[in-house]
This record gives structure tokens, C-alpha cells and sequence, in this order.
């Protein structure tokens, strides 16, 4: 949920939104929010799992140390959503494990 | 690519440090991986106090957009959303934007890279709801949202306790604080009595013993130290983490800066003289970096260090410079000396 | 404090592990980084450091100052190889082993 | 107050342990390990750790590194595991001067009983899909592989304190001297006596030999290596130069450079293994490093391993080499049998130290 209004920033402008898509389906973010802010904002917490316990895993440190809230962004692996900002037509999925790198056979 | 001054870091010890050696006509190139200068101000909305008198009144994010201002009219370079990773064997430095290394020779540099917060770590602080104070922060002010409905928070610093009134105005429902040893830990009077204004408990001696939910926080368990035995469930969907913070200290390991343990400025930092120079002669410390302080402190190591930074360059000092460098000191004792004299003292030990 | 509490988030080390490590001998972070990988991970200790560190020293009956810091190394964030790559012109400087193997001519066995 | 031990062994890395742990499979008693840190935090800690053998030349060398590789068959077994996999080793080439090479190779390894197959690019891409289609050929061998030398340390450390055998951690030796068939080995934290003195300290050999009035020429390498975060298993081999290993994380590089003691890396080093292994495995492109390491490898000063007892001072042993991982099982084999025995199931007069006088 946003917070519409601050008592010291003030009324939210009204920014341009965008619209991502999280598991194929669409969320509305603002202009500038970052990827693990716009999901937050849509109810999502969970952002993956964690790789030897298979744990629910999200943001921690907002800050782009803690690498827990990575996350699956246009199809590059383990991208933190704390340090991604939202783009139109963005695709978003959760990280379920260790990045495959294959392309197809000897790499061209 | 080339520079005078390389200042890793585009918060406001940075900012300052850029701000003392671009005046003085020298070249200065900041590095910062975030998509804008201002660093952990950001996402600061209190009334910065103490602060030197050009700050006088401002809040967090205004200070930060003061301080970037006041460097408009000089040729400053800003590498922004480039991190820092490494050293080449000569000296340069890598930074990395994405999609090569930049390679950057400067004369000397300015590691102005703050502090990071120190983890707590109870059963169940790895499920998503679970953030740290820093973290709630952003959300609130930067980004505008909720972290949650109703949460919690563990640790009681000035950090932590200014967080929380700040969730509070903005309606979050913060059940507590909770303070596993027998005192409040913030230190600054007028945070702690603004937290009691709202009348959100610190509970002290009280620990959790466990936060628990189906993929995201949902009960938190504490348990107090007068009355063993006994435990409390709370419903919560967040709770956040105050572990104090500590100066980072990656940039410094590979940069061979030795480092000391000084407990009041934040655990390990690098050692440094009176010159915030590193025992690595070409490297100048500031801000958080330098010791964990109030922001006052912050701004005025960034401003030591930058012209300390433009001695370097010049092969020596100017009565001018050193006159500045006084007020800022006498500035920065003053402030440091009434508000956390043991980080005064500790900088003092620490610097020999 | 339940031992099964995970300490270094990103390599799922437990304080049940860190105690194992400290009890067969070692001291400091470096060593019971190399025994149970803890600070190996993605965030390469940045989040764990202080929390372990702090355990050790609780363990064995240190102050914090004692506990030295792991040895931190580049690069300081994840960068892909392609990045570290593109924009060095200089070529590498890993041999194979096959160029450096000399195979007998005959003359001993 | 001096400690009496029947043998002292100075270093706890991959050698000085695994000579602890096979020397206490015979005699349990009286065994001491002394390290200046914790075992690990050397050379055997920082290591790519391939247990490799088809490459190693002369053929006599390639042959002592086989016996060593065929134990590693029977230690995880008698230690617990160590993640050691035989995966096959493949040296891949990229040029028509190194097929020759490469068969010259095959001839000469076959001598000792070394299976080598000179692949072809086809037969090579067949095997490992994840090489670059530049090559043209490769060097194959089934007998090569790794392990992980964290665990291999930590196991023969377990085993070898199962069996009685004292570690002394951070504790230096400072003086030795040999006193009436005693060796006198004065430590940071106190005096201990032996009849037996094993000197497995690797890159430090020779400042502990000095000790002895010894000139061990052993000098260090700078060996730099670095790391990926854990990737979807998709290499089977033990490639030279790279290799993923069972947690996912592919292990890149191996430079040699003369730095003295300085451990440091740089990006230079960085920038020039990742154009290695774009070079090799294009696929990596997409790969993220999360960081790099830098080892002190052990290096006689002709490369080869120094082993054996040491004329003029009885019961001392040496146990100083390059490659300490692939060979440690045999050189605690082959110490504990001089020590328990007088001699040793092969030969290992190549090895001794006199050939440098």
C-alpha cells in the first residue's frame, strides 16, 4: 500500500505508473520505485527462496548488501530487486535457485 | 579516465569532501552506486540537529539536497550507479556500471562509504518481513510504502527509536520495541522522549525468541526477563532489526589499509592520523567510514578530509586551509564532545 | 539461543555449525569461514561478519577486538565475467598445463 | 617444561595432516602437529584443489601423481567425505602445434600406464558441451579429478585427532635444535621434544630449515584464483584451467607469479582470467564473480617434490611440494612408512633433498 499522505513529505505527487508483471501477472508500480518497493506495494513479500533450505526469502537490507532479495528481472538471474527500479513491461519472477547459464551448445 | 580527487561515495561526507577540494579549483570525481547523490539522507525526513550553521534547521533529505546543490557551480564528475570493486596493480581504480570497468587514476581518494547495519539474528530473521530498521526507513520516505501494518522493532538506538516515531506518523501500528538488555541505547534525550509521546512501549529486557509465518512474518514470540518462564505471542506482519551499525569495511581490505578496533566508533575501522589519512598515505577517510557519528560528524570529516585531500595535491598546507580545518574540528569536538563523548574520545585514541 | 538459529544467511550456516568449527580449533572468522563456509556466500559476509564474529568471541571467551576481520576480497559486489572481461585488452595470463608438460624422449623411464 | 612427543610434524596443511593422519593409522601414540595459524590458512586452503595427474611430466613424475590419485579412492572412504570425484580431465587445445604435443604426450604417459585419449573437436564437444566450438581438439583422461580441500583438511584433522594425534593451532616454532637424539623444538607456546621430526610446512619450509641450519629451496608462487556464485551444474569435467565444483560455484584460473609473500589480488588478474575463461567457456559470459583468492603455491626449485628423510640429521623428514593436494595421500603414506618402517613401498630416492646439493 502507498503512502499517499506524508506528514512531512506531503501529498504523493502523482507520478507515472507502470505496469510489471509478476509471475506473468500484471502489478501497478510507480515511476522510480524500485522493483522490490513495487512489489511490497502490491502485497508481495516473498521474493524467492533461499538455495540449500528452500526458505522464503525477501528484502532485508534495502541497501544492496545482503543479496536477499534477488530476484529473476526480464529473465537475467539473481538480480536485486532492492537496486532494480520498475520498468514498463517489466517481467519479474521469483528466484527458485542457482542461475542456469546455457545458452544453447559451445556458447555462440 | 582521470581525476585529482577519486571520493568513493556520494553521501554527505562525500558530498562534503567533494564540495572543500572542488572550491579550491581541484579536480574531483565521485563514485556512488545508487542512482542519486545524498546517500543515507535520502531517506531522512527529522530535523538534522545538531548540524554546523550553514545546515541550521534543515531535515535529512534537504541537507542532502543542500549539499548537492552547493556543488552545482563547479565542475565536480559523477559516476553514479558505478560500484567500486576492485584496484588495478597500479592503483586505479574499477568501478563497474554494468556493462564494462571503468578504469579511474586519481592522485589520492576519499573513501567516504558510510556504515552498514550490524545483524541481530533470532530463529525466523531470514523470512521475508523481516528488515532491517535502515530498511524500513527507505521504505516509509523513499520509496512510499508500508513495510507493513502492525510491527515490531528490536534494538533501541537513535537510529531505531527515531525510525520508529517515524513509522508511527505515518500510521503504522508499531506494537513495541523491544531491547534485550536492561537499558535504552539511544543516547539522545529529545528521540527518546519523542517515542514516548506516542506511547509505544520500550520493552526492555525482553528478547525474541522466535518470528515465525507461512513464507512471510506472521506471530513473533518474546520472552522477558522478569517474568521467566513466560512467552508472548505477538501478531505481527513485520519487525525490524536494529543491530547498531558499523563503518564498511571492503574498501579499505583491499585498499591495505590496516585496520583498528575502536567498540565506540562502530567495531573495526582503518586506522587513521589527525589528517583522517589512512596509514595508506594517498587515502583519506571520512564520514561513517571514519567512525559511526551523528551527521554532523559525517559532514564535517567529509569536509576535514577533503582538505586534507587538497594539502596532499599541494605538497603541503596554506594558512588558509588550516584555519578552516580548525573551525571544523572545533566544530566537530564541540559537537561530538556534548553528544557522544565516547565517540570524541574514541577518535581521539584512535588517532594517536 | 536455539542452535539451529542460521547466522550467515546466504550460505544457511547455522550457530550449531560455527560451534563446531570453534571447538575443533578455530579462532577466527577466516578459519571457520574455510570449515563451514560461512561468509562464502553471494554477500560475501558483508551481513553475517559482526554476528559471527560476535559469536566467536563469546565462544571463546574473547572481546570482539580479538576477532580479526575475514580477509575481504574483490571483486566487492557480484560482476559478471563478460563485464570483467570486455575493456581488458591484455590477454590472459593463465597457462594451460598441457603447453607446460614435456613428454619424455626416450631417454629415461 | 618440555613436552615429549615421538614424532613432531611442523605445519598442519594438506601434507603435514595427511602425514599426521596416516602415521597415526599405524602408531597411535605420540604424535604432535604445530601450525603458526590454523590449518587452511596456507596454501591448501587456496587451491583449486584438482587431483590431477595426466599432464605431469616426466612420465616417472606422471606416475608418482597416479599412485597418489588411485588412494584417493580408498581415503574417502576411511576419512568421511571429502567431495573428491574422479571426473575425467580434459586439456583442451587450439592449435595444430599442440595436437602434436598432445599425442607426443599420449605416447609417453601410456609408458607408465596412463590412459590418455587425444580428442578430436567433435569427440571433445561430445564430452563437454560447455567448451567453445574454437577448439580443436583436447587431451583426455579418466584417471583425473578433485576434491574439496576444505573438507580433505578437516577430515584428516577429525581422523587423525580420533586416532591421538595433538594439534597445536596458532603456536609458531621459533628455534630447533638436536640435542642427544632429540630433537628440542622450542614454540611460541613452549618447548617440545622429539625423536622424530617431520618438516611439512610448506611455503615456510625453508624458513623453518633454517632452523636447522638447512637450505630447503623452496619458494613461494602466487597462485591466483576466482570464484562464481553457484551455478546449475552444467560442466562435468575438470578442465584445465577451470572446474565447477559440487556446490555449483565454477573455480577459474591458474596464474603463476613470483610475489614473494604478498597475497594480493588485483583486477588486472581478474580482467585477464575472465578473457581465459570467456576463451574456454563462452557460456560464463553470464556468470557473476563473487570473488577472487590468492594462494602461496609451494615450489622446489625444480618443481619437484622434495620427500624423504634428510642425510646428516637422523629422523628428520622432509615433506615439501607443488601439487600438495594431488599427492598427499602418498607422501603420508610414504612418510609414515619411513617413519614406522625404514623404508618406503616405492622408490623415492628421486625425490631426496641431496639432489640439490
Amino acid at each position: 500500500m502507498e503512502i499517499v499522505n506524508h506528514p512531512v513529505l506531503g501529498e504523493l505527487s502523482q507520478a507515472k505508473t507502470v505496469t510489471l508483471y509478476f509471475a506473468g501477472q500484471p502489478l501497478t508500480a510507480r515511476e522510480g520505485q524500485t522493483v522490490a518497493a513495487a512489489l511490497m506495494m502490491n502485497g508481495i513479500y516473498k521474493f524467492g527462496k533461499s538455495r540449500k533450505l528452500l526458505q522464503a526469502r525477501g528484502l532485508y537490507c534495502a541497501n544492496g548488501r545482503c543479496q536477499s532479495c534477488l530476484m529473476t528481472i526480464d529473465g537475467v538471474e539473481h538480480i536485486r530487486a532492492c537496486s532494480a527500479l520498475v520498468r514498463d513491461g517489466m517481467t519479474v519472477e521469483e528466484n527458485t535457485g542457482d542461475p542456469d547459464i546455457r545458452r544453447k551448445p559451445h556458447g555462440n | 579516465m582521470e581525476t585529482e580527487v577519486l571520493i568513493l561515495g556520494g553521501g554527505p561526507s562525500g558530498l562534503a569532501a567533494a564540495y572543500e577540494v572542488a572550491s579550491r579549483g581541484h579536480g574531483v570525481m565521485i563514485v556512488d552506486e545508487a542512482w542519486a547523490l545524498g546517500g543515507q539522507l535520502r531517506q531522512q525526513t527529522q530535523i538534522i540537529d545538531p548540524i554546523p550553521a550553514p545546515f541550521t534547521g534543515l531535515r535529512g533529505f534537504q541537507l542532502a539536497e543542500t549539499l548537492v546543490e552547493r556543488l552545482k557551480e563547479f565542475p565536480v564528475e559523477y559516476l553514479l550507479k558505478h560500484e567500486f570493486i576492485g584496484l588495478f596493480a597500479d592503483g586505479s581504480a574499477g568501478v563497474s556500471g554494468g556493462e564494462k570497468i571503468l578504469r579511474i587514476s586519481a592522485k589520492c581518494f576519499v573513501v567516504a562509504t558510510g556504515a552498514a547495519e550490524s545483524a541481530r539474528h533470532f530463529p525466523g530473521w531470514t523470512l521475508p518481513g523481516v528488515m532491517t530498521i535502515g530498511a524500513a526507513q527507505i521504505l516509509i520516505n523513499r520509496e512510499r510504502i508500508y513495510p507493513g501494518k502492525t510491527g515490531l522493532v528490536v534494538g533501541s538506538s537513535d537510529m531505531a527509536l527515531e525510525i520508529t516515531r517515524q513509522m508511527h506518523d505515518v500510521g503504522i501500528n508499531v506494537i513495541g520495541v523491544v531491547e534485550p538488555t536492561s537499558q535504552i541505547l539511544a543516547k539522545d534525550g529529545k528521540i527518546v522522549s519523542s517515542l514516548q509521546e506516542t506511547g509505544i512501549p520500550v520493552l526492555l529486557q525482553t528478547e525474541v525468541v522466535a518470528v515465525s509465518g507461512s513464507g512471510k512474518v506472521e506471530t513473533v514470540l518474546l520472552s522477558s526477563g522478569n517474568k521467566p518462564g513466560v512467552e508472548t505471542d505477538c501478531q505481527v506482519d513485520f519487525v525490524c532489526i536494529d543491530g547498531g551499525r558499523h563503518p564498511i569495511l571492503e574498501p579499505f581490505s583491499i585498499m591495505n589499509c590496516p585496520l583498528r578496533y575502536e567498540k565506540e566508533l562502530g567495531g573495526w575501522l582503518p586506522s587513521y592520523n589527525g589528517k583522517l589519512q589512512s596509514t595508506n598515505s594517498g587515502i583519506f577517510v571520512a564520514g561513517q567510514a571514519a567512525g559511526v557519528t551523528c551527521q554532523a560528524g559525517v559532514v564535517l570529516t567529509g569536509a576535514i578530509a577533503g582538505i586534507n585531500a587538497v594539502d596532499y595535491l599541494e605538497n603541503g598546507t596554506a594558512e588558509a586551509r588550516e584555519s578552516c580545518k580548525q573551525v571544523y574540528w572545533d566544530e566537530l569536538k564541540r559537537i561530538e564532545s556534548t553528544q557522544t563523548p565516547e565517540v570524541w574520545q574514541a577518535r581521539m585514541s584512535h588517532m594517536g | 539461543m536455539d542452535k539451529s538459529t542460521i547466522v550467515c544467511r546466504c550460505e544457511e550456516i547455522t550457530v550449531e555449525d560455527i560451534a563446531s568449527a570453534v571447538s575443533q580449533g578455530a579462532e577466527t572468522f577466516d578459519d571457520v569461514k574455510r570449515l563451514t563456509r560461512c561468509g562464502m556466500g553471494l554477500c560475501q559476509a558483508k551481513t553475517c561478519r559482526i554476528v559471527i564474529s560476535e559469536l566467536i568471541a563469546e565462544m571463546k571467551a574473547k572481546s570482539a577486538a580479538d576477532i580479526s576481520v575475514p580477509r575481504l576480497r574483490m571483486p566487492l559486489r557480484p560482476v559478471p565475467i563478460g563485464v570483467l572481461a570486455a575493456n581488458t585488452a591484455s590477454g590472459s595470463f593463465v597457462r594451460s598445463t598441457l603447453a607446460e608438460a614435456e613428454p619424455d624422449e626416450g631417454q629415461e623411464k | 617444561m618440555s613436552r615429549e612427543y615421538e614424532t613432531v610434524i611442523i605445519g598442519g596443511g594438506v601434507i603435514g595432516s595427511g602425514i599426521a593422519y596416516h602415521l597415526s593409522e599405524s602408531k597411535s601414540d605420540g604424535i604432535l602437529v604445530i601450525d603458526k595459524n590454523f590449518p587452511l590458512s596456507g596454501s591448501s586452503g587456496s587451491t583449486q584443489a584438482w587431483v590431477w595427474v595426466h599432464t605431469k611430466t616426466p612420465s616417472w613424475y606422471g606416475e608418482f601423481s597416479m599412485y597418489s590419485s588411485e588412494l584417493y579412492g580408498y581415503l574417502h572412504r576411511k576419512i568421511g567425505d571429502i567431495e573428491f570425484i574422479r571426473t575425467g580431465g580434459i586439456c583442451p587445445f587450439f592449435s595444430e602445434n599442440e595436437r602434436e604435443h598432445a599425442k607426443s604426450l599420449a605416447e609417453s604417459q601410456a609408458q607408465v600406464g596412463i590412459e590418455i585419449q587425444v580428442l578430436d573437436r567433435d569427440e571433445v564437444l561430445a564430452r563437454e558441451p560447455a567448451l567453445s566450438d574454437k577448439v580443436l581438439g583436447a587431451t583426455y583422461s579418466r584417471i583425473d579429478g578433485n576434491v574439496n580441500p576444505m573438507r580433505l583438511v578437516e577430515q584428516y584433522m577429525k581422523a587423525a585427532k580420533i586416532n591421538g594425534v595433538t594439534y597445536e593451532y596458532y603456536n609458531k616454532v621459533t628455534d630447533i635444535e638436536k640435542k642427544q637424539g632429540s630433537f628440542l623444538v622450542t614454540t611460541e607456546k613452549g618447548l617440545f621434544t622429539c625423536k622424530n621430526l617431520v618438516l611439512s610446512a610448506g611455503v615456510w619450509t625453508h624458513e623453518v630449515g633454517k632452523m636447522l641450519g638447512l637450505d630447503i629451496p623452496v619458494h613461494p608462487v602466487r597462485g591466483q584464483v576466482m570464484i562464481t556464485e553457484p551455478l546449475a551444474p552444467f560442466m562435468k569435467y575438470t578442465l584445465d584451467g577451470l572446474r565447477q565444483a559440487s556446490n555449483g560455484e565454477v573455480l577459474i584460473g591458474y596464474s603463476r607469479e613470483e610475489a614473494g609473500f604478498d597475497r594480493s589480488t588485483s583486477l588486472d588478474f581478474i580482467g585477464s582470467t575472465a578473457n581465459f575463461a570467456l576463451a574456454l567457456v563462452p557460456d560464463l559470459a553470464k556468470a557473476k564473480i563473487v570473488r577472487s583468492f590468492s594462494g602461496l603455491r609451494v615450489m622446489p626449485k625444480d618443481e619437484f617434490p622434495i620427500l624423504g628423510p634428510i642425510p646428516g640429521i637422523e629422523n628428520l623428514y622432509i615433506a615439501a611440494m607443488h601439487s600438495g593436494i594431488t599427492l598427499s595421500p602418498l607422501a603420508g603414506t610414504l612418510i609414515s612408512e619411513l617413519i614406522t618402517e625404514g623404508e618406503t613401498s616405492i622408490p623415492i630416492e628421486r625425490y631426496s633433498i641431496t639432489r640439490f646439493a
